[in-house]
C-alpha cells in the first residue's frame, strides 16, 4: 500500500495528507479515498468496461445491419443481446493455434501489451461529480492527476507496441507489414492528436481531466435584452477546429475504418492479428473497442463537456449535475460518439495508405499548428487586455483571402495539369466484330437494387 | 535516498557504455547511446528533488527532446547505409581503414 | 473562473536582448528560409536562390559581429544569462562566420561538377535510380540550410553560459554535420560509412558531456558556467562529484575537437566526407569546440584549475604526439590533414592549458591563423582531379609541382604554416601559443610542442618534396580551376601569408578581444 | 507524530519501488545488451524506460514521467523497432569478436568505470533532499516547468526548433526519394499490361496434398515450377526452406508431390479400371 501511496503521491506532484480534507473540486479531490473504495471503483471501471464492449459490439453489428435493411442478429437473448456474449465465449473455447516459426515469447506478449493500457486509461475519465458512497465524499472517477490527459496518450503510445509486436512475432509478411503500418499510423495521428489536445489545455489551464470538465462549466456571462445569457462553455463550440481534428486522429488512432489499413482484409489477410486465434485474438478485439469507448469517453470529457448536462437541462433543471445524474449524461455522450463511429464504419469505404499519411501529416498537423498559434496568440492579446474585434476581423479578413487565394490557385493549377485537350477515341460498338456495350451502362453497376452485401463487413462482425 | 538513483544512474550509464564497445549492430550501439542518455536523466531527475529546483527536470525534458531528433537523424543514416549494403554490422563498415 | 487558469501575470515575459543575438538569429534565419526555399521553389531556381540567402545570412552576421564589437566594449549575458557576449565570443564568433563563408564558395563549388554533393542522398549508391537522377542533373540543394543550421550551432556554442545551451548548441551544431558527411557525390560508400561513424562516436560523446553535466548540477544545483564556478569556491563535501563531472565534461568536449584519445573519428570522418563538408569541420567546428573548451575551462573552472590541469596536460602531450607521428605513415591527402589537424588540437590545448589572457589571446589568434590554411588547403585539394573526382592518393600528387606550379606551389605555402615556419601564419601563432605557456608555466608543455612540430614538419616537407622533386605521372590528376575555389585558396594563401609576415594587427585584435576575458 | 510516522511509510514505500524496479531495469539494460535478437534488445530497453518513467513519478517528475512514456517508449523505441524491421525481420547479431578479448576489456573498463563512480559518490557528502513542494507549490509541476522554459531556458528551447528542423530536414534528404520520370497514370499501367507478354494475373501460390502456403511454387501443365506463383518477397524471405517441407527445397518438394500426385491418380485409374473390368 504504502509503495502505491508513495506512487500516486509522485505523480500528483504533491504531498496531499495534508491537501486531503477540504477542497470540493480540482485535484486536491483525489488521493483521499479508503483502500477499499479505490479497490471498488477500479473493478467498477473493469466491469463497465467489459458491459461497454459487449454492448459496442452488439450494437455495431444492429446499427450496420439496420443500415444495410438487413435484420442483424436476433436470436441470442432478447433482440440478440446475448449475441456478443456468446461469441465471446464461443472464441475463447477455440483452439489456440500457435503457428510454428513465430517467437513464442513475443507472440503471448502481444495481446496482452494491447489490452492491458487500454484499461489502464480509463482511470482517469471522469463519470461524475463528487457523491456520497458509504458516507465517503469521493469523486466519481478513479484518480485524476495534475497530467491526466497526457496517460492517455502514453497509454494509447504502450498500446501500439501490442500490435507491432505481434505484427512481428508472426514472421509472417502480412502481419509484418500489418504491424508496421500500425506503428507509422498511430505515431503520426498521435502528434496531431497531441496538438488538438493543446488548445483545450491553453482554455483550461490545466492538463487534469477533472479541471478540464469543471473549466467548462460556464461560460462568460454576457446581458442581452435584459437577460443574463452565458456563452457556449463547452471546449466543442469555442474550440471547433481542435474538435474536428480531434475526431479525425480519433479515427486514425482507433485504426477502425476508413483507417483499419493496419488490418485491410484486401491486401493484409488481416494484419498483424492473422496469425492469432482463440483468447489472443479476443484480447486484440477487447483492446480494439475498450480504445473505441475510451477516446469516445476522452472526447466528451475534453470537447463536449465531460459529466456536466447540456444547456437546455441545465436551465430547468438545477438540480442536473448534481448526485449521480452526472453518469447519465456521461453516457449519453459517450455512446453518441461509439454511434458515429459504427454510423463512419457502416458508410465510408477505407482509405488508400499515402491518404491516410497525407491527411496526418500534410493537413491534420498543419492545420493543427495554425490554430494552436492562433488560439494563444488571441489568449495573449486577451490577458494583455486588447480589443479583441480589429484582431477578430483582420484574421477574418486573412482567412477569407487565403481562401479565395486558394480557390483561383486550385483553378489555375488544375487547368494547368487538365489533359491536353485530345478527344477520347469514340468507343466502337463493333470492335473486332463482335458487339461491345459500354462499360458505363447502369445495368453495370446495379442501379436500383439495394446491395447489402459487404463482404467486409461479414467477415468481421 | 538521491545516492541510491545516483548509483543506479552510474550502472545502467556504465552498461550502455559496455554496449557501444562490445556490440556490433549499428542499431544496438544506438540503444545503448540512449540507455545512457535515459540513466543521465534519471541523474537529473533526482538531483533535481535533492536540490528542490525544477532545473533537473527541464533539462531531462531538453535531453529527451534532443534525442528525439538525434534518433530520426541517427537512423536515417543507418538506413541509409544499410539500403546500399543490406547489413547494419559495423563490422561491415570497414572501407575506411588506416 | 476556475482556480486551474493561468494567469499571465504568472509567468513574466522573457527578455531576449534581439540586438546582440542578431548575428546567431541572422543565421538560423537564413536556415529557415533555405529550407523554405526547398519547400516551395521550383527546382531550377533553387541553387540560386539558396547560395544567395546562405551568402546574404553569413556575411549580415559577420557585418553585424563586426558592429557589436566596435559599438562600444561588449561584456553582456543576452537570453536571459543563456548566451554570453563579449570579446573573445565575438571573435570567434567573427572567425567562424568568415571561415564558415569559404567553406561555403567550396560547398556552393558547380564547375568541377554538377555538385560536390550527391545527386541523391536516398538512392542506393551504384543503382540505376542513382545514374538517372545524375542523368536528370539535380541536386540535393537541402545542404546550405544544413550548412547554416551547423553554423548556428556552432556560433552558439562557445557563447553558450551555462550546459544546457552548451549541450543543444552542440547538437545543433552535429545533427547537420553528421548528415553533410555522408552526402558526397564520389565514393558514396566511404561518404555513408564516414556518416554512421561520425553519427555513431557523437552521440556516444554527447552522453558523456551529458552525464558530466548531470553530475556538475547534481555538485552545484545549477548548470550555469558562473554558478558552478561560485560553488565550486564556496562548497565542500561534493568534491567526488565535481571531478567527475568536469572529467566526463571533458570527454565530451575533447571529442568534438578531436584530442587523443578521442580522435578516432577524426581521419575517418574527414577522408569519407565531401571535401567542402571536412573543410568546415576543420575550420568551424574546430574553432568553435576550442571556443567552447575556453569559456569552460576559463569561466566554468577556472578556481579548480590545479585539479584539471595534469589531465590537459596528458592529452595535449598525447594529441601532439600522436597526431605528428601516426600522420607520417598516411597516404591519403585528406587522412594527413585529419592527423595534422589532431595535432594542432594539441597545440591549442596548450593555450588552454595557460590560462591566462596571453593563452587566450594567443588560442584566438592561433585558431583564426589555422582555420583560414586549413580551408585553404582542403581549396586545394578539390581542384586536384581525375576521372575519379579528388585525387586523394599521396602518389597521384607526384610531380604536381612540375605541371600546376602556382596550385603546388601554394599547397606547399599551406603546409608550411601547418609546421609552423617563420613568416607563415602558423609560425605567429604558435609562438603566441607557446609564449603563454611558458609564462602559464608549462614549460614541458611547449618543449613536447616544439619537438612534435618537428616531427610534423617532416611529413609536411615530404609532401612538398614530393610535389617537386619527383616525376609526374603520365596519366596524373588534371588540376581544375573554378572561380570559387580558386577564390577559396586565395583568401587562404593571403591571410597566411599576411599574418605571417605582419601579425601585429591581428594580434591586437585577439589581445584586445581577450581583455576582458570572457562574461560570467 | 502522525507527520513523522507518514514519512517513514513513504520512505519505505520508495525502497520498496525502487529495490524492485532497480533490480529490473539493470536486469534489462544487462539483458539489452548480451541478447543476439535487436527486437529483444529494444523491448528490454523500453522495459528500462518505464521503470525510469516510475522513478521519475517517484521523484515528484509527473510531467516527466508521462513523457518519458510517451516520447521516449512511444516513440523513439517504437521507431528504433520500426527500423529494425524493415532492415530485417530476424535480424540477429553475430557474436564473434573482431577484435581479440574487446569484450572483455569493453567489460573490465565498465567494471572499472562505474566502481570507480560509485567509490566517488560514497565518498561524496550529498546534501538533504529538499524535495520539490517549495518549487511545486505556485502552480503545480507542469506550471513549475513553463515558467523555467518560458524563461530561463527560453534560449535553449528556442534553438531547439532548429535541431527539429534539422531532423526533419535531414530525414527528407536521406529518405525522400525524388520522382524523376512522371507516375504512370492508370491508363498508362493497363496500355502497358495489354502490350506486354502476360495480360493475365500471376499465376497463384501451389495448394497440395501436403503443402498449402504462400512460398509454395504451382507446377506448370508439364510438372515444371513456376516461378512466378511466389511473391520475390517471399521468395526471398524463405531462404531455401521451409518447415514444412521437412528439409526438402520448395522445388524439390512441388515435383515431389507432382509425382505423388501423378502416382495416385494412374493407381486411381488403374483401379477403376479394374473396376469397371468386374462389372463388365
Amino acid at each position: 500500500m504504502s509503495a502505491t501511496h508513495v506512487l500516486a503521491n509522485g505523480l500528483l506532484a504533491a504531498s496531499h495528507t495534508d491537501t486531503c480534507a477540504g477542497k470540493p473540486y480540482g485535484l486536491g479531490a483525489f488521493g483521499c479515498d479508503p483502500w477499499w473504495l479505490v479497490i471498488g471503483k477500479a473493478l467498477v471501471i473493469f466491469v463497465f468496461l467489459l458491459l461497454t464492449v459487449l454492448m459496442a459490439v452488439w450494437a455495431e453489428r444492429r446499427i450496420i445491419a439496420r443500415m444495410q435493411l438487413r435484420p442483424g442478429p436476433n436470436r441470442a437473448g432478447p433482440f440478440g443481446l446475448l449475441q456478443s456474449l456468446f461469441d465471446g465465449m464461443k472464441g475463447a473455447l477455440k483452439e489456440d493455434v500457435v503457428p510454428r516459426g513465430v517467437d513464442k515469447i513475443v507472440f503471448f506478449l502481444a495481446p496482452v501489451l494491447a489490452a492491458a493500457p487500454a484499461l489502464v486509461s480509463f482511470s482517469i475519465i471522469p463519470f461524475g461529480g463528487i457523491v456520497s458512497i458509504g458516507g465517503h465524499k469521493t469523486p466519481l472517477q478513479l484518480t485524476d492527476l495534475p497530467v491526466a490527459v497526457l496517460l492517455v496518450l502514453a497509454m494509447s503510445s504502450m498500446g501500439v507496441y501490442g500490435f507491432v509486436l505481434a505484427g512481428w512475432s508472426s514472421m509472417s509478411p502480412y502481419s509484418l507489414l500489418g504491424g508496421m503500418r500500425s506503428s507509422a499510423q498511430v505515431i503520426s495521428y498521435e502528434i496531431a492528436m497531441g496538438l488538438s489536445f493543446v488548445a483545450v489545455f491553453l482554455f483550461a489551464g490545466s492538463l487534469s481531466t477533472s479541471e478540464i470538465v469543471n473549466a467548462q462549466a460556464h461560460g462568460s456571462a454576457f446581458h442581452f435584452l435584459g437577460m443574463t445569457l452565458h456563452t457556449p462553455s463547452w471546449y466543442v463550440v469555442l474550440l471547433l477546429p481542435s474538435f474536428v481534428i480531434y475526431v479525425f486522429t480519433m479515427m486514425g488512432e482507433s485504426g477502425r475504418i476508413p483507417f483499419d489499413l493496419p488490418e485491410g482484409e484486401g491486401e493484409l489477410v488481416a494484419g498483424y492479428h492473422t496469425e492469432y486465434s482463440s483468447l489472443k485474438f479476443l484480447m486484440f478485439y477487447l483492446a480494439e473497442y475498450i480504445n473505441m469507448a475510451t477516446l469516445s469517453a476522452l472526447c466528451t470529457t475534453l470537447f463536449l463537456g465531460g459529466y456536466r448536462a447540456p444547456w437546455p437541462i441545465t436551465g430547468v433543471w438545477s438540480g442536473a449535475n448534481s448526485g449521480w445524474w452526472p453518469v447519465l449524461w456521461f453516457l449519453i455522450k459517450m455512446w453518441m460518439f461509439i454511434f458515429f463511429f459504427v454510423w463512419v464504419r457502416a458508410s465510408l469505404p477505407r482509405v488508400r495508405y499515402d491518404q491516410l499519411m497525407k491527411l496526418g501529416w500534410k493537413v491534420l498537423i498543419p492545420a493543427s499548428l495554425g490554430w494552436i498559434l492562433f488560439v494563444s496568440t488571441v489568449r495573449a492579446l486577451r490577458n494583455e487586455k486588447h480589443d479583441m474585434r480589429p484582431v477578430m476581423l483582420v484574421v477574418a479578413a486573412l482567412i477569407v483571402i487565403l481562401l479565395l487565394v486558394s480557390v483561383i490557385w486550385e483553378r489555375v493549377s488544375g487547368k494547368a495539369e487538365a489533359p491536353d485537350g485530345t478527344p477520347e477515341p469514340e468507343p466502337d460498338p463493333m470492335a473486332g466484330g463482335f458487339p461491345v456495350p459500354p462499360l458505363d451502362a447502369p445495368h453495370y453497376h446495379g442501379a436500383g437494387t439495394a446491395r447489402a452485401n459487404n463482404s467486409a463487413e461479414a467477415t468481421r462482425a | 535516498m538521491t545516492g541510491h538513483y545516483l548509483v543506479l544512474s552510474a550502472i545502467l550509464f556504465t552498461i550502455g557504455g559496455v554496449g557501444v564497445l562490445i556490440r556490433r549492430n549499428a542499431i544496438v550501439i544506438f540503444m545503448c547511446v540512449e540507455l545512457m542518455l535515459n540513466a543521465t536523466n534519471l541523474a537529473f531527475v533526482s538531483f533535481s528533488r535533492m536540490h528542490g529546483t525544477l532545473d533537473g527536470q527541464i533539462i531531462a525534458f531538453f535531453v529527451m527532446v534532443v534525442a528525439a531528433a538525434e534518433v530520426v537523424v541517427g537512423l536515417a543514416i543507418i538506413m541509409a547505409i544499410f539500403r546500399s549494403r543490406k547489413s547494419s554490422s559495423v563490422d561491415d563498415a570497414n572501407l575506411l581503414k588506416y | 473562473m476556475t482556480p486551474g487558469i493561468i494567469a499571465a501575470a504568472d509567468i513574466p515575459a522573457p527578455h531576449l536582448e534581439y540586438g546582440r543575438l542578431a548575428p546567431i538569429l541572422i543565421v538560423l534565419g537564413a536556415a529557415s528560409v533555405g529550407v523554405l526555399i526547398e519547400a516551395f521553389a521550383p527546382r531550377e531556381y533553387r541553387y540560386w536562390a539558396q547560395v544567395q540567402v546562405a551568402l546574404l545570412g553569413l556575411v549580415g552576421a559577420f557585418a553585424w559581429t563586426i558592429a557589436l564589437s566596435m559599438s562600444g566594449t561588449p561584456h553582456h549575458v543576452a537570453a536571459m544569462g543563456a548566451i554570453g557576449i563579449d570579446g573573445p565570443t565575438l571573435f570567434i564568433q567573427g572567425t567562424i562566420l568568415v571561415l564558415a563563408l569559404l567553406s561555403l564558395l567550396l560547398v556552393a563549388e558547380r564547375r568541377h561538377e554538377a555538385s560536390p554533393f550527391t545527386a541523391q542522398a536516398s538512392s542506393v549508391p551504384g543503382s540505376a535510380e542513382e545514374r538517372e537522377s545524375l542523368v536528370a542533373g539535380i541536386t540535393q540543394t537541402e545542404v546550405f540550410p544544413l550548412l547554416l543550421f551547423a553554423v548556428g550551432g556552432m556560433l552558439i556554442f562557445p557563447a553558450a553560459n551555462d550546459l544546457l545551451t552548451m549541450f543543444v548548441a552542440l547538437e545543433v551544431l552535429s545533427l547537420p554535420l553528421y548528415l553533410l558527411c555522408g552526402l558526397a557525390r564520389r565514393r558514396r560508400l566511404l561518404s555513408q560509412e564516414a556518416a554512421v561513424k561520425y553519427f555513431l562516436l557523437g552521440a556516444f560523446s554527447s552522453a558523456f558531456f551529458l552525464y558530466g553535466t548531470a553530475l556538475l548540477y547534481g555538485y552545484a544545483g545549477s548548470v550555469r558556467l558562473s554558478d558552478i564556478s561560485a560553488a565550486i569556491s564556496k562548497q565542500a563535501g561534493g568534491e567526488p562529484l565535481l571531478l567527475a563531472g568536469v572529467a566526463l565534461l571533458s570527454v565530451g568536449l575533447l571529442f568534438k575537437m578531436g584530442a587523443v584519445p578521442f580522435h578516432v573519428w577524426k581521419p575517418d570522418v574527414y577522408q569519407g566526407a565531401p571535401t567542402a563538408i571536412t573543410a568546415l569541420m576543420a575550420s568551424c567546428t574546430l574553432v568553435s569546440a576550442v571556443g567552447g573548451i575556453l569559456r569552460v575551462f576559463y569561466v566554468g573552472f577556472e578556481t579548480l584549475r590545479w585539479d584539471w590541469r595534469p589531465m590537459m596536460w596528458a592529452v595535449a602531450i598525447l594529441t601532439m604526439l600522436v597526431g605528428a607521428i601516426v600522420a607520417i605513415t598516411q597516404t591519403d591527402v585528406k587522412r594527413m590533414l585529419a592527423y595534422s589537424s589532431v595535432a594542432h588540437g594539441g597545440f591549442l590545448l596548450t593555450g588552454v592549458i595557460a590560462t591566462n589572457k596571453a593563452g587566450l589571446s594567443g588560442t584566438l589568434f592561433y585558431l583564426a591563423a589555422y582555420g583560414f590554411t586549413t580551408v585553404g588547403a582542403f581549396a586545394v585539394i578539390t581542384m586536384v582531379r581525375d576521372a575519379g573526382g579528388e585525387a586523394g592518393h599521396l602518389s597521384r600528387w607526384a610531380g604536381l609541382g612540375k605541371r600546376e606550379p602556382l596550385l603546388a606551389g601554394t599547397f606547399a605555402l599551406f603546409l608550411l604554416a601547418f609546421a609552423g615556419i617563420p613568416l607563415t601564419s602558423g609560425f605567429t601563432g604558435k609562438f603566441a601559443v607557446f609564449q603563454a605557456a611558458v609564462a602559464g608555466g608549462a614549460t614541458p608543455l611547449v618543449i613536447v610542442g616544439v619537438l612534435s612540430s618537428a616531427i610534423a614538419a617532416f611529413f609536411y616537407v615530404r609532401v612538398i618534396v614530393l610535389m617537386f622533386f619527383s616525376d609526374p605521372a603520365a596519366d596524373g590528376p588534371a588540376v581544375v580551376f573554378s572561380p570559387t575555389s580558386t577564390a577559396a585558396v586565395a583568401v587562404g594563401a593571403l591571410v597566411t601569408v599576411v599574418l605571417g609576415v605582419i601579425p601585429g594587427p591581428a594580434l591586437h585584435l585577439a589581445q584586445s578581444a581577450a581583455n576582458q576575458l570572457f562574461v560570467r | 507524530m502522525s507527520g513523522v510516522v507518514a514519512a517513514g511509510a513513504h520512505q519505505t514505500g520508495e525502497s520498496v519501488i525502487f529495490w524492485v524496479l532497480a533490480v529490473a531495469s539493470v536486469a534489462a539494460a544487462l539483458g539489452m545488451i548480451l541478447v543476439r535478437k535487436v527486437v529483444y534488445s529494444a523491448l528490454l530497453l523500453a522495459v528500462v524506460m518505464l521503470s525510469l518513467a516510475v522513478f521519475y513519478a517517484v521523484n515528484e517528475a509527473p510531467f516527466l514521467a508521462f513523457v518519458q512514456v510517451i516520447v521516449y517508449t512511444g516513440a523513439v523505441l517504437m521507431l528504433f523497432l520500426f527500423v529494425v524491421m524493415v532492415v530485417g525481420v530476424s535480424s540477429t547479431e553475430s557474436m564473434v569478436e573482431t577484435i581479440r578479448g574487446q569484450r572483455v576489456a569493453a567489460a573490465v573498463a565498465g567494471i572499472a568505470f562505474v566502481a570507480l563512480l560509485i567509490l566517488g559518490f560514497g565518498h561524496a557528502t550529498l546534501p538533504a533532499t529538499t524535495g520539490l513542494k517549495d518549487a511545486n507549490a505556485a502552480g503545480g509541476n507542469v506550471l513549475g516547468l513553463a515558467r523555467l522554459i518560458f524563461t530561463k531556458y527560453v534560449f535553449a528551447f528556442e534553438v531547439t526548433s532548429a535541431l527539429l528542423i534539422t531532423a526533419a530536414l535531414g530525414a527528407m534528404v536521406l529518405a525522400h526519394r525524388e520522382r524523376i520520370t512522371p507516375k504512370p497514370t492508370q491508363r498508362q499501367l493497363s496500355e502497358a499490361r495489354i502490350r506486354s507478354d502476360r495480360v493475365s494475373p500471376l499465376p497463384p501460390p501451389g495448394t497440395y496434398a501436403r503443402h498449402n502456403a504462400v512460398d509454395m511454387p504451382a507446377l506448370l501443365p508439364d510438372g515444371t515450377v513456376s516461378e512466378l506463383s511466389v511473391s520475390p518477397v517471399i521468395a526471398r524471405r524463405r531462404g531455401g526452406t521451409h518447415e514444412d517441407l521437412h528439409g526438402e527445397l520448395p522445388e524439390v518438394a512441388a515435383k515431389h508431390e507432382a509425382t505423388t500426385l501423378r502416382a495416385v491418380v494412374e493407381r486411381q485409374v488403374e483401379v477403376d479400371s479394374k473396376v469397371e473390368e468386374k462389372e463388365k
